[in-house]
């Protein structure tokens, strides 16, 4: 049982970075960066997420983490041609301290439920 | 052409996205000037990556294509390469517009009412957000509202569409946002016109202009 | 009247691309990233917040965003060798979107208490 | 050497800190090993890392230099190369402890107490952990508190410090984090013995060590 994330940003930098700083504490645990558009600039990318959740997805679902609204919004779209919409769940977390929290809670074996539970408690912040 | 009662037809549909293109083209700039002051500066560029995409599309589709094929190039493609909340907002709106169309080869005045709907029902869906929060639902309740009052005739449908779309959409400048980009704002959006409320107007402008 | 942000994060992808996604919003704001150790891996650096500080101040001030309780802890000790302590404050949110948030509350002008209660409402999530 | 009722000069302050060094070195696997149970597996790394360019900076350091001045020397390296949440704790520490050690050519036992407490004060000051917290505060108050009771010999206090620091880190075992990376896991953290108060416990034995 291990749950997949996938970090949808309109920064490929800031999606890839968030990869590597929930890694840190998460070994084993597929994370998975869709930032940027296509061709690398700002903005989000459908087929980018699409991707994105075909490879998170280890069969024990996945948990979205995203930037801002229209992130969500492209995150929504994706989800309604996803092969198992029924075990992808977006996250009510901020991206960063989302990432970290739910990915600790996969790497600890937490069911998708748990993991979404886990990014929504944290909050970030000093 | 329709006209004289008759229905809008697959050929309609394709020079609505054709019109919308050169549209957004023309006023890019303007639309991203209004998202500049609220915004991030691209529904412009957003909108006219996404049409240009568009009418390459077109090309491959099939003569006699329905209007619902064309709406549901037109959302597919949007989906995938306007890369801000309008690709997703206007992608779910042209596919539920395509839903409602079906297998229709024509559009009567009724079917025309329930298309429109289906696409404003489709943005509320994906967007959530409600009359008043400052966005491009501010232009298309009003522009479905106004159409479903305005009787048989599909070119008096859509140019009440088109009318309510535009006064709906002018009347976004008083508003605080409370979606999207602007809704960082707070009371600064004030004064400041829904850049996708402006570019939505413009759709349901070129919808009647080639009607 | 512009205030200053600087991004303290464990990864500089991650700090990077917070910038770029705040820069979108928030053209003429002294935007810093202070992201990674001083050779570029995973932590944080305190040089790098030093001179970080220094380069976003305008002189009127800097708003900090931290992803994780020991960047916060780096950019307290930092504060104190600053030059201008008193007009530096690490902001209780989330990195990303806090630093939206305040970024375009600063673009418009908001005194620091502004911006630091701008970067303070923003939580992210669906 | 002090000892005798002696006092505890600079040059047993270089020592503590090049026997802080060895200790890290030899036992970075440990260390590490722990935080890859409950954090992010590199305490050991960012401890050998600061204490090896300790190490660097001593050689440039004056003869005759006062515990303060070596105890800052160590503060302000740990600072600048440890890259954890380790750095600017325990960089707060040694800075805190520099300042109580004030100009003073050597520590009595009543000052290694003071400069024991203000090391830990800096700490929590710091990072805001209380006790039982499962950190590096959780080794440092028992040992602060034994110092202070364990009488006018220094060794005498170093000793009884490093034995309560021991004891601390032991008892981190059952308990759930509330600071520090190990919060994130809850109840996974109970049974896993917190990486910084096993170098807390490693510094204070090897203060004692070479005093
Ligand atoms: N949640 C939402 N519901 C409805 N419309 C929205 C929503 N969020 C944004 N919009 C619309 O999208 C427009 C901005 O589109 P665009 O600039 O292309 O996207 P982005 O904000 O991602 O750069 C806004 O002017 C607004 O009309
Ligand atoms: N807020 C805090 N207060 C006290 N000690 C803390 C705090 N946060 C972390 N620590 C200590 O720091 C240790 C971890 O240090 P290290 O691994 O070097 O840093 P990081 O967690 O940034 O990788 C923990 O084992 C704990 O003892
Ligand atoms: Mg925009
Ligand atoms: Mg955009
Ligand atoms: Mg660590
Ligand atoms: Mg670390």
């Amino acid at each position: 049982m291990t749950v997949g994330l996938l970090v949808v940003s309109h920064s490929r930098l800031l999606a890839e970075g968030v990869v590597e700083l929930a890694a840190q504490m998460a070994p084993g645990v597929a994370l998975v960066a869709a930032g940027g558009t296509d061709d690398g600039g700002i903005g989000t990318s459908f087929d980018l997420v699409v991707a994105g959740l075909a490879e998170a997805d280890g069969g024990d679902g996945v948990v979205v983490l995203c930037d801002l609204g229209s992130a969500v919004m492209t995150a929504e779209t994706a989800i309604e041609v996803a092969d198992a919409p029924e075990r992808i769940r977006i996250a009510d977390a901020p991206i960063a301290e989302g990432a970290v929290a739910a990915a600790v809670a996969a790497a600890h074996g937490a069911t998708l439920d748990e993991v979404v539970a886990a990014a929504g408690t944290a909050r970030g912040g000093a | 052409m329709s006209g004289l009662g008759g229905g809008l037809d697959g050929a309609w549909a394709r020079r609505w996205a054709e019109a919308i293109a050169e549209g957004v083209a023309d006023r890019k700039a303007e639309l991203t000037a209004l998202d500049r002051a609220i915004g991030d500066g691209d529904h412009g560029e957003n909108l006219d990556r996404g049409f240009q995409a568009v009418l390459g599309k077109l090309e491959s589709l099939e003569e006699g294509a329905t209007p619902g094929a064309v709406l549901k190039l037109v959302a597919t493609t949007l989906i995938s390469t306007v890369g801000g909340a309008s690709g997703p907002l206007y992608g779910t709106a042209f596919l539920k517009a395509s839903v409602a169309a079906g297998e229709r080869e024509s559009l009567d005045a009724a079917a025309l009412v329930e298309v429109l709907t289906a696409a404003r029902d489709g943005i509320v869906a994906r967007g959530k957000a409600e009359l008043g929060d400052k966005t491009m639902v501010d232009a298309w309740t009003p522009a479905v509202d106004a159409a479903a009052a305005a009787g048989d005739d599909v070119e008096a449908v859509l140019d009440a569409a088109a009318s309510a779309a535009e006064a709906g959409a002018a009347a976004t400048e008083p508003l605080i946002a409370h979606k999207g980009r602007a809704s960082y704002l707070g009371e600064r959006a004030q004064g400041h016109r829904d850049p996708g409320s402006e570019s939505t107007a413009l759709m349901l402008r070129a919808a009647a202009a080639v009607a």
